[in-house]
């Protein structure tokens, strides 16, 4: 009678490359030679993608800009093991995964430089605007895979999200439901060890955040968010397992966010510079690099060729970002309700 | 034509819209086994299954939230706030997001969702379970606030609020729910959205009401020659219907329940006063709830606007 | 490298008495004759105000009203072990911990009648008014908690709350900062099994409710809380964690709400009458009684005694709530703030 | 008189009234180890220490409930909320708590609280950055909101939020964070609550504006000849000095930044019409935001109230 155990969980954490490029043989998932090579590429695309954007922002062609750098493979990783139909929830800061599902990177510049238009997600994608308020999104990624539930679809929901927006409300509420319904969603958290100046110790006093999923009656995993293979299979898994519904997976990418939090911060007010070098020798692409190196499946040229296209495909989309016209004023009206009030109309001739 | 109470006429358009588009479901806090706390949603699970009327956890921004998710992915769903002073737990879902997912994303997402909840004061309930803060989803763009006054209207207007391509608020008073019973059409019919209803005709004074404030006004101004208007949508507001009115007369008086201070009547005052001022006699008068914290049962109804203040403000305006 | 347990918890139940009333004579907590004594008056003086409650509420003489019944040993359990100076944030269904307090029972019959000054909390006594609005007290009990530590009192704070609760987000952000900042609070969850007509299994998928705490970073533990002896030694263990600075510990007291979920519902549409039945087995006084019995603590005689003091009490509890004087109009006006405002003033005189 | 920027203004006073009542503390996203995001707290956790000066979890009802929390223990926490788009949700704890904590304990707890946060538009930031929403707390009894348009009133207000016995929304024009430099006296004080500042006299017209809109408005009132009524305080607002001057001039012009719809200056007009009429010549004219989403950098400027706009209404008055 007295004190039992009425219930035990083991948080894990997968880990298939490691820095030095050498991988688990048993773990790695079933890529073969071109998709690695498409890895990595995505890789350099979004790198390069990002490290554009700042240089825009620095020239006052882009807003404020939250830097992806350090977290590709996160987010290229899980992005990869999704399928077109399935549904992304994202947070603000995965561009890699729009690049990875080919959303038209000149609409997310457009969208970094304050232009709504950016984010009208083309059709044949189910990508979700751009989610600024943090972690209210989590609740939408729930209720969208209810509904695939519903219509019987086999499609799968996947909401992105930080370290930060795991101490909402939104996000209790939301993987609670998801546990209650067995809902098909993958909530990916990528842990970059800080929400703004607030490093993750402070966040929460959990070790692993993996381990909130025990909270919610289902399974939570950690890997090594800097591990594309890691982060790959343990995405393709919980995919898998959704779509068999077998409910929902909370998969916490540890990683680290390289950058400032945003362009219009300053990360070495609160930071110690060796943090952040410890990490760059973790760095996503330079460990891929090094696996591939050792399967010949990379060398200078290849990588001049990936840089090369990687440069070409950013200076387009910023041509094609910053030659769109300017949106008309009476846009701030047409999106607003399906038919625009009497009043709203009313407005709307003031403007032009 | 069948006579029914609201309950009743609620429940029944919640079933001929699931009857008729597989795309409605129903979501809320024992909205399902127990037919919700007022029996709006009485019979629905059986008739639909527990996939169609969901039963869910007690959250208000996460039944919200999901309820959008699921409009986003293409459904219908209605949402029970199961009282209108745990709205304000969803209220950053309703601002941040409901009000904003179609400008946020061009039209390319939009949110078909209702958020029905029991409103209003008068049934000696506790705390927070006779709210009547409407006006704040009135400042929210991208959001209809819809508020039948009776049997018939809450009929067409669920409808409506259920086909809107648009996130609507839908608010239910509470104290009318079995107070009156009225002839429905058994069949299908909408009240269109943003359409206010003459309740009473005269020529001497507007009086606006909507909600659970119009059966209170009728009685009010019984033996008043007044343009009665029930608004019956209150965001978008029918501009046009009151501005006609208050010409008319010249002498306009705002009854709502709510607190005085920016409450929906503030926005009909202002209206009135920027578009057709130059033809009123007299002081634009709310009869409005007090400035206060609501009441528990034992003294609210020194805070329901009476049927004697608003007499009071009728004789007042009429003295122009 | 590969797959590796980077963490795990076991989540335990404490239960010291069993329904016939034989007790864990290793658990047993340190109290006496008198002390058990107590415990058995309070449970009867609790039950006794409840059943009170529910025939006034008949007669129309009180409004809807939550019964308490087959809670009372996790109220009383719990309260009895608080000393006068912590503070108590409450939910709407925990009189016995009120009256286990020396909160006046009048005062709780008139502010079921609906009249506010029953929750004007005499001074002595630091407990905050009952909240309707479910689990939105938890982040007030987590500040007054980080307060208390502020000024270095040795107060502990103690939260109320049930089962549905926990699956707000006030909950989650209200724990999550608890444990951030090692808050001397103590969450006691009542879980009886129901919210309103939502099970237990449909409010969250996971098994216990003690097993949420392991993601704020702090111990959680269930009790039998039909065990008053598990439930008071819980709550000591737990309150003098938190006055040495060791921080929260969540309670999940596991028992049952007998009644209807308040006087406005019928439980008998969504819940099986064998469940209640069984549960009744499990009484919390009946077993204190089986206890006290082999102990020689208990005879009929003493039960007279106890039920006659109960109702005595009771008795005049309602008289003086019903012989309070009818509140004044102006009442409405006189808290809303310090000050009222010209307006505010102007409307006082309308109503008299 | 040193010079000061708002920015510089709201620092100073923290830190004065932190130095004078060791109750005063700070928490928020952000505002210890890095200032504040827009370095209102910068120095002050260096100073006071990290148990009074608290970064938090993201967790905005978490927030405002646990600062609630300590002002019930008897502290008087300020707590920061990082934009004011994130207030919605610390919504339920605002208005079903802090406003109403004093009157369900019948005075027996209170919050003296106060929760300051950036507001408005102007600044190219990204969505939920800019938001004008502070009508919608203006409708919760219980509670005060303030807004300052300058350095001087900026830290004379705050002063006086603090020391208030209850819960304060403070509302802090980003805009303007760093466009005012003017003298600030070094010393503390306090501008009273709930009184409006004259911010121009003349006798042609009253205009009415608050916290981010008096710097334009003062621009766009040059050369008229008008009374520009600062409020300030919004919630409670200065009642008598708007109908003075309204019934002094005869017409009145609201410029209010958020969408025109129920927002404050809806208030303002439905008073003046309850209690000016008479001595009114022109429609009152609200000036405002659109009943739009709010949009992003590349179109905020259509929507923010423009001189020109103001000016238009300003002749529009005039007219009659
Ligand atoms: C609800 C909400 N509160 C505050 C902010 C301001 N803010 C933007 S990002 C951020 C930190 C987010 O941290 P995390 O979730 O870890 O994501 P990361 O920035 O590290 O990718 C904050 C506080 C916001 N956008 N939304
Ligand atoms: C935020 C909120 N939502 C809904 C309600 C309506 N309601 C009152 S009690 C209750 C169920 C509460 O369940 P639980 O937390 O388990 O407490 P119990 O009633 O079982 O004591 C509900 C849904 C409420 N009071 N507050
Ligand atoms: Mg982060
Ligand atoms: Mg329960």
């Amino acid at each position: 009678m007295p004190e039992e155990i009425i219930g035990s969980c083991a948080v894990k954490r997968l880990n298939i490359l490691d820095p030095q490029g050498n991988a688990d043989e048993n773990l790695l998932p079933p890529l073969n030679g071109q998709d690695i090579r498409r890895l990595y590429e995505l890789l350099v695309l979004s790198r390069t993608f990002d490290g554009r954007a700042l240089a825009l922002q620095r020239e006052g062609r882009l807003g404020t800009y939250p830097s992806i750098l350090g977290q590709e493979a996160a987010q290229v990783g899980s992005a990869f093991a999704l399928e077109k139909s399935d549904w992304v929830f994202p947070s603000f800061r995965e561009m890699g995964m729009h690049i990875t599902l080919g959303y038209p990177m000149h609409l997310l510049y457009q969208y970094w430089a304050g232009d709504e238009r950016g984010l009208a997600t083309p059709t044949g994608l189910n990508i979700l605007p751009i989610c600024v308020a943090v972690g209210t999104h989590i609740p939408h990624a729930v209720g969208a895979a209810m509904a695939a539930s519903y219509r019987g679809d086999r499609n799968a929901v996947v909401c992105y999200f930080g370290d930060g927006a795991t101490s909402k409300g939104d996000f209790h509420e939301g993987l609670n439901m998801a546990g209650v319904f067995r809902a098909p969603v993958v909530f990916i958290c990528q842990n970059n060890q800080w929400a703004i100046s607030v490093p993750f110790d402070r966040q929460t006093a959990a070790p692993s955040l993996a381990q909130k999923a025990w909270g919610y009656g289902f399974e939570g995993i950690q890997v090594d968010g800097n591990d594309i293979f890691a982060v790959y299979r343990a995405t393709r898994t919980a995919l898998e397992k959704a779509r068999n519904g077998g409910g929902p997976t909370f998969i916490e990418c540890h990683t680290y966010r390289i950058a400032d939090h945003t362009t219009a911060d300053d990360a070495s007010r609160y930071r110690p510079p060796e943090e952040v070098a410890d990490w760059r020798e973790k760095d996503p692409i330079l460990r891929l690099r090094r696996f591939m190196t050792q399967r010949h499946l990379w060398d200078e040229a290849y990588e001049r060729h990936v840089q090369e296209e990687a440069t070409a495909a950013v200076d387009e989309a910023v041509h094609r970002a910053e030659s769109a016209p300017k949106p008309a004023a009476t846009e701030i009206f047409d999106y607003t309700n399906a038919e625009l009030s009497p009043r709203q109309q009313r407005q709307r001739k003031e403007v032009g | 034509m069948p006579q029914m109470n609201m309950v009743q006429a609620l429940n029944l358009a919640l079933r001929q819209e699931m009857a008729r588009d597989p795309d409605v479901l129903l979501l809320g806090e024992d909205v399902g086994r127990d037919g919700g706390v007022f029996r709006i949603s009485e019979g629905l699970q059986e008739e639909f299954g527990v996939a169609r009327v969901i039963d869910t956890p007690l959250a208000e921004s996460g039944i919200v939230g999901a309820a959008l998710g699921m409009s986003l992915y293409g459904l219908r769903p209605v949402a029970e706030i199961q009282f209108m002073g745990f709205i304000y737990a969803a209220f950053d879902q309703l601002c941040s997001h409901a009000a904003r997912m179609r400008s946020r994303s061009r039209g390319r997402f939009t949110c078909p969702l209702v958020v029905r909840t029991p409103y209003g004061a008068g049934i000696k309930a506790p705390e927070l379970h006779e709210e009547s803060t409407e006006a704040l989803f009135c400042h929210m763009p991208g959001i209809k606030v819809v508020i039948p006054s009776g049997p018939y209207s809450a009929k067409g207007l669920l409808t409506a609020a259920i086909r809107d391509p648009d996130p609507v608020i839908f608010l239910e008073p509470t104290r009318l729910y079995r107070l009156i019973r009225e002839e429905v059409p058994a069949e299908e019919y909408t009240v269109p959205l943003g359409k206010a209803k003459c309740a009473r005709e005269g020529g001497d004074v507007t009086v606006i009401a909507w909600g659970s404030m119009v059966e209170r006004t009728l009685k009010a101004t019984e033996g008043y020659r007044v343009d009665l208007l029930d608004l019956q949508t209150i965001s978008p507001f029918d501009e046009e219907a009151i501005l006609t009115s208050a010409r008319k007369t010249g002498r306009v008086v705002i009854v709502q329940e709510a607190a005085e201070t920016c409450g929906f009547g503030a926005e009909l005052a202002a209206t009135i006063a920027a578009r057709a001022i130059l033809h009123l006699r007299a002081p634009i008068l709310r009869v409005a709830g007090f400035d206060v914290t609501m009441p528990l049962p034992k003294l609210e109804d020194y805070y329901i606007p009476s049927v004697e203040r608003i007499r009071k403000a009728l004789d007042e305006v009429l003295k122009y």
